[in-house]
């Protein structure tokens, strides 16, 4: 009878509360969005799943081995920990014990107190969860979207930025969504109504970047409290591309300026793409190292790509590895989504925030595009202009789209690629500014 | 830090930011485009050699278009 | 002169004990089994291997730098390890202070204490063995056997089972042979035979669930100390199924229940297949906790292969990664075949419990049958109750063998995967509640 | 720990863990059950559309097959 | 203003010594040699892009977080830093500081006090470098050589060394390269002319096994600080094969020597190519157990590929496994050519020890080769011992062209084969004897 | 270390490596040749097969290399 209390008292339902029935539920619905209408299926299938792991009670997948404790330990296991950590219990409520101690716990506790409460944690019992194991060896360390990045950097062609360097504008211009979304941030915590941290503030604007691997790696150096709400915040953005890009682009400009033809590309000889990689990286290195893991790793793998002597390095990082990676990439974003740190109202703001910053940057992108076709000889049709948030593919298909309803003998995607492959360049470098600044 | 200094905090980050992307970005575009005249100039861009490879046999391509629909069908297949 | 004594006294051959010996030959018949015998080669390869590799003298690869600073270093070195780990090491015997010291730190010394320990061994130059840090990483994280199942759940087909979902309760039935085996060996402690822990009693149980990463992730748990004899036991006898399940199979039914025709199963839509991993999930996270990790990752795996939109995510995962992981987790579990582990009386019962684990789990499975087929009015073939067990898919296979014995026209394979699936949650399900009450 | 107790202990959890196994495992089968009734109902089951696709032409099959063992073989020989 | 200031402070330009100048031209240097001239592409672009980004200034992603905090922190950081690490910072030369504390950083700080300092440098925001993390993980540890190495072994055919096992003696004799190379750096170092270690030497030889992983593997235990140098060394020379082999070939065979014909090879079966594997393993057991890791490694590689029964297991060790592991250990070894370390009258030593190393090596081979074909009645072609540096497959591949010289109808290919990978078990082996003695 | 210690170790290094290794291939030339004799007795060397499966047909054969060139192509196509 004993036995078959501690059973119900152990299990799921008895321990559900509200946050983490919500929160399985958003879990549930990122997987309906991800299956069902295909958004960014590749990350938020496993983001969503962990997503719902994360938030099964008792069962502490998200929770270092010391919060676990911290959690569900006896009383007798919390007077030691609060012993090491220099942290007096008062009164004889053990829900209270806990809120003190975790409070300690994640306030500054100084490092050899947290190692010598993690061994009492361990000797408890309690062990590191699968899900935390995972955020801190793919995401804390860093690595995972560096990797990803890398894959992508093997999977970039630079051909049509090449063809067309003036597209480079475009993709800089669309990060004024970023540095505007900063300020919206920062805006709405000056008014009351939102309290974000200039280093949150900064993390929220990057999503304005549409690149994922991007936002993750600088949510979890500047604001990794926020990093679920910004990593579901940008890939669900990205899929909404489609919908969000084309009422902008068609209310920014004419009818004619949208029928504007482009003369064809250049063809690109291999060694300008073999070499513009180390053209970017001796930039960086020069001017912006802070951006040197992000652009390095980006760099890399476009090398292995374009080099043509190591294709079966380049191979493997634009598909076993960088699909290994994604898989607990997004089960560690997933990690993230707890709910006693999704369920906030900052979560609303970075939604509401995230969608501006799209919005922000697609116009951006559309004027500058006007105003290089003003200053220059050449034709450029503004509506590739849009294509330098990022958002690859996507931007440059839409961009496409747009284009031949205006003028169905008007192919841009090619010529959209290059700001869609700029932008992506153009965020990692407003990465590494914020980083400079605030990292 | 109180709320006008945060404003004016993310004021600065903004320009300087904006500013910075741009900076760097036309510095990008000069390298690269200085990089293509040089690798121009070394190594003169070769004609596009596709009219020489493309129509060795039309019939190859079509045989082609089979054979990678049934390489596909044979790859779903096995997969699993 | 004096170099070449020391080349003789470090060689393996002067240092060989008899136990390593009898290891090594374990290794190499594992390894016979695994080749020539197709026993589960893509485990008892690598496990046999691994095996051989541990008990090669002075390499120490399956032994922490500590270890084989207590085992090889110099008596400077163990004075100094002895003042840090606060033993005092008796008489001059440098032998018996090697025990003393083995002891010591095997027996519960603060985890502080191991660490200061261990700088002196590192400092000394001793360090981690390979096999050591591969048991480390894949098997002590608990990360490999969930990446394992991960890529089972992408390998699994749940159609026969959704097609006929009563299949669940031979998968149930099947797992009486977990139970029976746990007090089996409590009763073989009872008896004073052998001298189980209830811990170890119930990750030898486990066998019983015919799941190798199951018994791997419970007995990393629950009694590592056994992980090397549970492991080989649960691939030795999964290959064995088709020599130990027909005779029980045979004695317990008639010519004419052997010749039951079962129904064609009905067609199963897209839908159900990816809704249902998502039930089991809610399930797991409403009623068994403990759990998760095993069986969220197994359905994450289940919900990538079929969701249909993360196609090479899934691919991954059925290969590449399983394949990485398999490699290293065989390894791992070899490090564990050291002979001071492995030749003990313990070993010997671990493998006949082992073998009544399968018979009585087999036997449970095709009762269950008989009872449903007794309350039913829908005809069901005892035979596939045996494929409750799991051993996927070799056990469904031995129903249909069997079952074409007493029927050539009646094909049973596709009705005994549903058992055959529904026995990997059965175990999984009992594996959660051992750690619930004994992790 | 006395022998007793042992056996006692592992009594106790033979009995809660086999049970629990069942009940689990008998709320599975109604959850699937319930499952299936509703997918039913939103998404009715599609015929078996096998017909259409399978005999587009039985030539395809044969080549299908000679492909598979040409591909199978190319691929062990280009493996090592 | 202030900000303006601070960006270029901190950018690249600013603070770009030479030597790191130097070193990223030595890098472009690595990677056009790589990418033009081919020479071992597969390493060399990941070692020289590596070798790139360790060298980018400011960035530190060589650097550990304590190291980072040394060479960048404000004055009050390194005032802490100097506290926990028990030194006196003089003076008030902020320079000076960061020199002193370096030196007792890397000269055998007790590792409790690195730990301390590990965690002021983190709480003041410094973090360990991406460079720094991959090489932790991949060489540090030991493990990427030995991953590679059981690729390389999932890819060796040991069919023509079981066809003619005599050749193991050419093998043997090729790694008089390694020893005398040993000795050119020891007496360098007593006329006065470079300073190396005994271990350092050692770690040079062990270039003239033309063996990348072996190379990489004993310098990671010997003599990391020449690490990068070391693996430079050893991959531009094996790429350097063709034309540094034939000459000396040439001079040490006469035109008749070189078209000898060798009788056909005898067919191996396929029991005899499982069994060598394991009987190479139990050798190394019995009579060098320090080989183990590398030759354990290598034989289970090999064991994969030969047994038939988990060939998704080889193929994902020859593959997948192999590349993403390339990947890392390349960059990881790029991360040890910063300037510093680099640049120094070492590397140039090593870089002429290197070549002669494998002059040595050469000259060896074929001296016994010819040596075999006094004593012996089958025929032997001397051209086929310069194979036994290993240097897999080209040195074989130049065996056979300078033997179709003399005889245009003399294939030596599949002779050569022989000693060729005859000479990966003899650098193991003599890897295994330094480690042994100096480990 | 005096230099004349380090040329001593060095020399001794040397000599003891050599040796060890000319030992060690040494036992490995003894020991294959044996274990190939062994095998070699307890299963005799098949007859080479290669002329029942070979030449099968030689058209085959010829379709292969197409096949070959044309799966090459369309990897190739479809890698990036
Ligand atoms: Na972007
Ligand atoms: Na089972
Ligand atoms: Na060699």
């Amino acid at each position: 009878m004993d036995k078959l209390l501690t059973l119900w008292y152990g299990s799921g339902l008895y321990n559900l509360g509200l946050g983490q029935v919500v929160m399985i539920v958003i879990g549930l619905l990122l997987l309906y969005l991800a299956i069902h209408k295909k958004f960014e299926p590749l990350l938020l299938v496993p983001i969503g799943f962990g997503g719902i792991l994360a938030n099964i009670p008792e069962a502490g997948l998200a929770l270092s081995a010391l919060d676990q404790a911290i959690e569900v330990a006896r009383p007798a296991v919390l007077q030691e920990l609060a012993a090491v950590m220099q942290v007096s219990l008062a009164g004889s409520d053990v829900e209270a014990w806990r809120t003190t101690l975790y409070g300690a716990a994640h306030d500054g506790l100084p490092p050899e107190l947290v190692r010598a409460a993690t061994d009492i944690a361990k000797g408890a019992g309690y062990s590191n969860g699968m899900l935390y194991q995972f955020y801190s060896v793919a995401i804390a360390s860093g690595v995972a979207p560096l990797v990803i990045f890398m894959g992508v950097g093997a999977m970039t062609d630079f051909g049509p930025l090449l063809a067309n360097p003036r597209t480079l504008f475009l993709g800089a211009a669309a990060q004024f969504g970023i540095f505007a979304t900063l300020m919206g941030a920062v805006g709405l915590t000056a008014l009351g109504v939102m309290d974000f941290s200039l280093n949150q503030a900064a993390a929220i604007g990057i999503i304005g970047g549409a690149d994922g691997p991007t936002s993750i790696y600088v949510s979890s150096i500047l604001a990794p409290e926020l990093l679920g709400a910004i990593a579901v915040a940008a890939y669900a953005y990205m899929a909404l591309v489609p919908l969000i890009q084309p009422p902008i682009m068609r209310a920014l400009t004419s009818e004619k300026e949208r029928a504007i033809a482009m003369s064809q590309l250049r063809p690109v000889s291999k060694l300008e793409k073999i070499v513009f990689p180390l053209v970017l990286l001796v930039l960086v290195a020069l001017f912006l190292p802070d951006a040197a893991p992000l652009l390095g790793m980006f760099c890399f793998g476009n090398l292995m790509r374009e080099c043509g002597v190591v294709e079966r390095l380049s191979d493997t990082a634009q598909n076993a590895l960088i699909n290994i990676v994604t898989i607990f990439l997004g089960l560690s974003v997933g990690s993230k989504l707890v709910a006693s740190q999704f369920l906030a109202v900052e979560t609303l703001g970075i939604m509401g925030l995230g969608v501006v910053a799209f919005a922000i940057g697609t116009a951006a992108g559309i004027l500058m595009a006007k105003l290089l076709n003003a200053v220059s000889k050449v034709p450029i049709n503004p509506l590739i202009g849009s294509a330098g948030v990022s958002a690859v593919p996507m931007a440059a298909r839409v961009s496409n789209k747009v284009g031949l309803e205006a003028n169905p003998h008007n192919f841009l995607l090619m010529h959209a690629m290059g700001p869609n492959v700029a932008g992506v360049i153009g965020s990692a470098v407003a990465a590494g500014v914020m980083i400079k600044y605030l990292g | 830090m109180l709320d006008t200094e945060l404003l004016q905090e993310g004021l600065a980050l903004m320009g300087f930011g904006m500013g910075f992307v741009f900076v760097f970005l036309t510095l990008l575009v000069i390298a690269t485009t200085l990089m293509s005249r040089v690798v121009d100039r070394l190594v003169p861009a070769p004609e596009p050699k596709a009219p020489a490879a493309a129509p060795a046999r039309q019939d190859d391509e079509e045989l082609l278009a089979v054979l990678s629909a049934a390489v596909h069908r044979y790859r779903q297949r096995h997969r699993r």
